[in-house]
């Protein structure tokens, strides 16, 4: 039903070396590695850089140079080669449907957009690693975790164009929750999914994304709060990109915010947000412990808002030309594309492939959106409650009778 | 009304393994109202739990539990403490179903021991339902007797959508309310028929089939009359039938109608009553300004305009702070303030 | 519109060095209306701050700063983002005077742009009104053009209590509102006076005194009219004044009355209106059920039941959540549906 | 005006021992000792329990033998042995009142009320390490703090007597806010008051007490976040009483509350909350950080609910006497008089004294409350609003004629 390649972890390589992260020292269930099993095997290419404490695998910027061992470094990644593709394939379908839905905004195709790029590492690294029966909750600025989903983005871009709140696709069929606007607050419904999956002894993980922003806020607390005590195996996946609107991190948090994770006594870790390979292995780190016995975990997943808030915001009133500039430098896709070529992992063919395909889902996309209608006046009234009440009915048949609206009468 | 509260818990929960109960205090405790006393030792503390201090999270927690297809019971312990959820309750328990084009449903009901007379402390004391009123999405429900207490508690678990139910707090242990008798049947509700004040004669039996009853629109006449009609819900209904019993002394027969529902609300039973009776009075104890008494009036205009021989009377508390418990008993509508509203509507 | 409110928070922070502003995005960005534009480089960090993202918090931290002699005034960025911080305000910041036998002022004004029909996402188009109405301890104002908005924000940001601030986020750029001429004065309100439609006339200049402005209730005939009165609030009265601007046309005149302060409500004026008029219709975006047009209602039946000649019909938004962009003008009320009950009032 | 001694706080004592507490590690503006500077010296009575990781002078049980150095121990910890002396004197009124509270409870003089026996170190070692003109922003158990404030109790229970909401006292004059019943929410208010107090250039701490099953509500979260954000001298005092009602600490959060501090990169502390010294210590400390730079600090008082939730609470239906009796063993009030006395700071005749103090205390208290008579109706409407406007004026009206009361109709 999800059209992706099922993850085909080989756990237990070989000479693991476990990262040593700063989470804990006494906390009863806060475990101070990272990797407490030998389920990651990273023999080359994971390194801890002890100046920023972050998990990081690929080398900072293209310009950096090859990756170690270059040629070879993929058997030391413990992730099967389609796999390593597959995700560079995800991440340029959404850096191209991310840059598509801007220009339909600007066209004014859509209401509104929130630009994910510069974020596509994060999202594909973390939604990669779930199986395709656990649920994502999403907040708004998601579609790269959707494309993994194989959510029709005419569906996604619902919410944007203004059709429908939430977006068009199905969320059941899709494991993936609507889009969640109130900052925050979609962490407790995934803490209550995972609650209700541990009820029916289903022993799984469900990821739940939120920025920067959202930590401030008493849902995320408490949500983080439920998880722990009920043993919710939910990931708390942060996208720290740096900026809530014109807010930057240091004004909206004193502490680092992997560390927040010591307030509820479960791991936090912090990656690289912008190496794909590094959050792949963090989310499936913490997926499995989420599945073997409920620890959540909180991924701060550090990265870069490359574009405006959404498109209508104007970030240039706030930040420096060279900060963006700066971070683009370290751009997610281009990144990856050096070490998997470098690494022999994809060739040329396999590049230009994936760029048409992204070319023609983008044309798809635009024909989808372009090509919708609103939706129509009867289902202003269809899902409020599961059967029309009475009261509800006139008001139905008075916006059908459409009182007045043959009357001409311009609105000022 | 307490122990009707709790069996409809204990019933819903062993009829069907999908509801939950959840809440502050609502386990080993059995609730600061012992409602849900005995319910953790019967079905256990995978069902029946203690959650963190967090109303927020407890609310956010049901959406996520009706996403994976469970029912949720959540008990806020007074009204006032119902606050730190109302995001989540009007964000999202209020809208999910819509915004998902009826993909996910939201089972959801929120307990919430409302109102004052009781003595208590400052925030024990309020009667929230204009905010949950005026919630779309949300159905609200205000039983003021233990056989209503069952019925609705029981089609409201039944129900699909996200139902407040408010308790009056003060009628959990009122002595006239004690009889368990007669509790019976899945929570349909009968249409509106005169009962007998008590409520009993509603609860229609059809057996526990496990078919989902919805709730719907269920306002009751609990006195018959024809000088006037009053309108009221929960804890106020017994000194409305005071004040009935006093205005029937002098002469005045005034006709009483328990609203139960204020969402859906029963617009027909309203226009019909006052139709027939020409005059009405609404009375509850939250504050005046925009309190659900206000609704009731303008449906009043709206349907039964040329039936109406007075101004509708709100008999409400003040728009104040709901008062120290010393000084309620003048901010409480008593059956003296009923009565003379009643008489001044009676006379106009 | 937006110029106006900044202007008028300009004036405050100049004059009163207890003023602060706070909020998401309000400092160096100018707020996402760009109605604080400019200020945090007036008037500093320290006294135009940008907080953390968390509404409750923000509502508490302004309980704090009254107690500590200071008069924040927060924005909240969008209406269903001043859910989060219900709590703070219901249970602190609108009883906080009360709990401390008036011990603790609470000088809070929090703005919040309301209101929809201006093709936003989800949860940016609410109208929230009837939540804060409904909360004794607050006053509840809606200004519908530049000059009420500056004459009403002073007034508000003066005034020794709590303010809800309802700004009608689709007027803030409008056109026909854009100039600021006219604006002056401290924030004192004269009456209830004939306007000429954009209230410029309205703000009384007595000059920078400093002196406490109470804000007092001040609905504002903005049209006369002998036939029928309509009454409503921000973003509605330009829909209403071309409502009655093309009943006029069919013969009929329609008086309109801004209602601007919800609470505290001008009662005398609402029913001397429909003394003089005999009917009227009340319109709002809110949805209908427990909406403010239903207290008006109930107000004008107690008020002036004799001179009612019609039912008071409601032109508001529906019993739904709030539709998705390409719904709203289905949801939000039209001239045409305002002129539609207009007509069928007049006709009764 | 407020009557009791001012500190006479003597830092700087030789050899001062910096008690080394696990806070942090690497965070920006957490620090990782409680006693950064020479400020508090407690050359023999300070231990830090390796075990269970949290600060304590005085020993567990009265039975556990004299402390260190009887006889001579008080010069080494650095406090006037008037103020020794003083805290003494505060617990025992406090008790006092606390009893008598419960007694008058009993005997339907007040509506409800909630013990605070057991917390009395607590309250007094924290609120009597405050300056007098620095803010206290407690919850609803806080009748100890109020008796350092030098409040009339009876005002004080003009709350729990259904008199007034809030409490009867003068906030401003006592510094000290009105009773606050939503769980965590006066935290908020701490917060703001600190900001506003910074704002004038005023460098004072603010005291906050909450519950350890307030660390669960958002509005705890938010509060702390914004203290550190906004560099709001807050001292935040949570009593771990171990119990929420019938929620013990296990069910509320599965970390370790002084740990929560973590999250908002400012110290955190853990004393032995029935230790009145090492509440004072540790809180005169966090006072200091306060004041010198705005430095936010969590304490976590651990300590025990001797008593029911309220009045109206049966705590036998969730926990055992084995439990209660347990913690008793270690009441604070013995075991610092056992101290004092085995120290020489105080003899018989001051304890004689005391407790005569607290008789007559206690008996002035009842008289107190048992006089009290309601507010007049007028008080229902006198401080809605600054000014009475027309419309409560006429509901005013409508109470004072009170409508129907005279007609003698029974409410049921
Ligand atoms: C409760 C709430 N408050 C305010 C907003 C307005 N708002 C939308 S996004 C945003 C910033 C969010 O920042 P962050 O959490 O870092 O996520 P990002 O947008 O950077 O992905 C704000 C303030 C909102 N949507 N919800
Ligand atoms: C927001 C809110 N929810 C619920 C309550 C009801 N309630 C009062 S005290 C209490 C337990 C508080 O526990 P804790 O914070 O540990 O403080 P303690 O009572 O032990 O001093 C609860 C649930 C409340 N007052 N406020
Ligand atoms: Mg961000
Ligand atoms: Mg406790």
């Amino acid at each position: 039903m999800i059209a992706r390649p099922a993850l085909r972890a080989e756990s237990g390589g070989r000479g693991a070396r476990a990262v040593q992260f700063g989470t804990s020292r006494a906390g009863r269930q806060v475990r101070s590695r990272l990797h407490e099993s030998d389920s990651v095997g990273l023999d080359v290419a994971a390194t801890l850089d002890q100046g920023d404490g972050i998990l990081r695998v690929l080398p900072v910027a293209p310009s950096d140079g090859p990756a170690p061992a270059a040629g070879s470094t993929s058997p030391a990644v413990d992730v099967d080669q389609q796999d390593l593709r597959e995700m560079y394939r995800l991440m340029s379908l959404a850096r191209r449907a991310d840059l598509e839905a801007t220009a339909l905004q600007r066209q004014g195709q859509l209401a509104v957009y929130p630009p994910l790029i510069g974020q596509e590492a994060a999202q594909i690294g973390s939604a990669f690693a779930m199986a395709p029966d656990e649920w994502i909750f999403p907040s708004y600025r998601e579609l790269g975790a959707a494309v993994v989903r194989g959510i029709d983005l005419a569906e996604y871009l619902e919410f944007y164009r203004g059709t429908w709140h939430g977006g068009g696709w199905d969320p059941v069929e899709r494991r993936f929750g609507m889009v969640s606007v109130p900052v925050g607050s979609q962490t407790l419904h995934a803490v209550g999914y995972a609650m209700g999956a541990r009820l029916d002894g289903r022993h799984e993980a469900t990821l739940v994304y939120f920025g920067d922003g959202a930590t401030s806020e008493g849902d995320v607390h408490e949500a983080c709060n439920f998880a722990a005590v009920f043993r919710a195996g939910v990931v708390f996946l942060c996208q720290n990109n740096q900026w809530a609107i014109s807010v930057p991190l240091s004004r909206q948090t004193a502490a680092p915010i992997w560390r927040k994770a010591e307030a509820y006594g479960f791991p936090g870790v912090r990656v690289d947000g912008n190496d794909v390979l590094a959050v792949y292995l963090a989310t499936r780190d913490a997926v499995e412990r989420a599945r073997r016995d409920g620890t959540p975990t909180l991924i701060e997943a550090v990265t870069y808002r490359i574009g405006p808030h959404s498109t209508a915001d104007d970030a240039s009133r706030y930040r420096s030309a060279e900060d963006v500039a700066e971070w683009s430098e370290r751009d997610p896709l281009a990144r990856y594309r050096a070490w998997l070529s470098g690494n022999g992992v994809a060739d040329d063919a396999f590049f230009s492939a994936v760029d048409a395909e992204a070319d023609a889902m983008a044309a798809r996309l635009r024909d989808g959106v372009v090509g919708s209608t609103p939706r129509p006046v009867e289902d202003l009234f269809a899902w409020v409650y599961a059967e029309l009440p009475p009261h509800l009915a006139r008001q139905r048949a008075d916006a059908l009778g459409d009182a007045g609206s043959g009357t001409g009468v311009p609105d000022a | 009304m307490a122990r009707a509260l709790g069996e409809a818990l204990r019933r819903s929960l062993a009829e069907d393994p999908r509801t939950l109960v959840l809440g502050e205090d609502i386990g080993k405790l059995g609730g600061v109202f012992r409602v849900t006393e005995g319910l953790q030792d019967e079905f256990g503390e995978a069902r029946v739990f203690d959650t963190p201090l967090a109303e927020a999270g407890i609310a956010g927690v049901c959406v996520g539990l009706a996403v994976a297809g469970w029912r949720p019971v959540a008990e806020m312990q007074f009204d006032a403490f119902s606050y730190p959820a109302l995001d989540q309750v009007i964000s999202h328990v209020a809208k999910m179903r819509y915004r998902s084009r009826g993909r996910l449903q939201m089972p959801i009901v929120i307990r919430i021991p409302y109102g004052g007379a009781i003595g208590a402390a400052e925030h024990h004391s309020e009667s929230p339902e204009t905010y949950y009123a005026h919630t779309a999405g949300l159905k609200v429900v205000v039983p003021s007797n233990p056989a209503d207490a069952f019925t609705l508690l029981r089609a409201s678990i039944a129900d699909p959508d996200p139902v407040i139910f408010l308790e009056p707090k003060s009628r959990y242990w009122a002595k006239a309310d004690a009889s368990l008798e007669g509790l019976d049947g899945d929570g349909a509700l009968s249409g509106n028929g005169v009962g007998n004040g008590n409520g009993a004669g509603n609860a229609s039996a059809t057996g526990a089939n496990g078919k989902a009853a919805l709730l719907t629109a269920a306002a009751r006449t609990v006195r018959d009359g024809s000088d006037c009609t009053v309108f009221a819900w929960g804890a106020m209904i017994p000194r409305v039938l005071a004040a009935a019993q006093a205005a029937s002394e002098r002469g005045t027969e005034v006709r009483v109608v328990d609203v139960r529902t204020l969402v859906p609300l029963d617009i027909d039973a309203i226009a019909t009553a006052v139709r027939e009776t020409g005059r009405a009075v609404v009375v509850h104890e939250a504050p005046l300004t925009a309190g659900f008494g206000a609704e009731i009036v303008a449906r009043i205009v709206e349907e039964a305009f040329d039936h109406l021989e007075a101004p509708v009377a709100r008999v409400t508390g003040f728009d104040t702070p709901y008062p120290p418990a010393t000084l309620e008993s003048h901010y409480v509508p008593s059956a003296g303030r009923i009565l003379a509203a009643i008489e001044r509507t009676v006379a106009y």
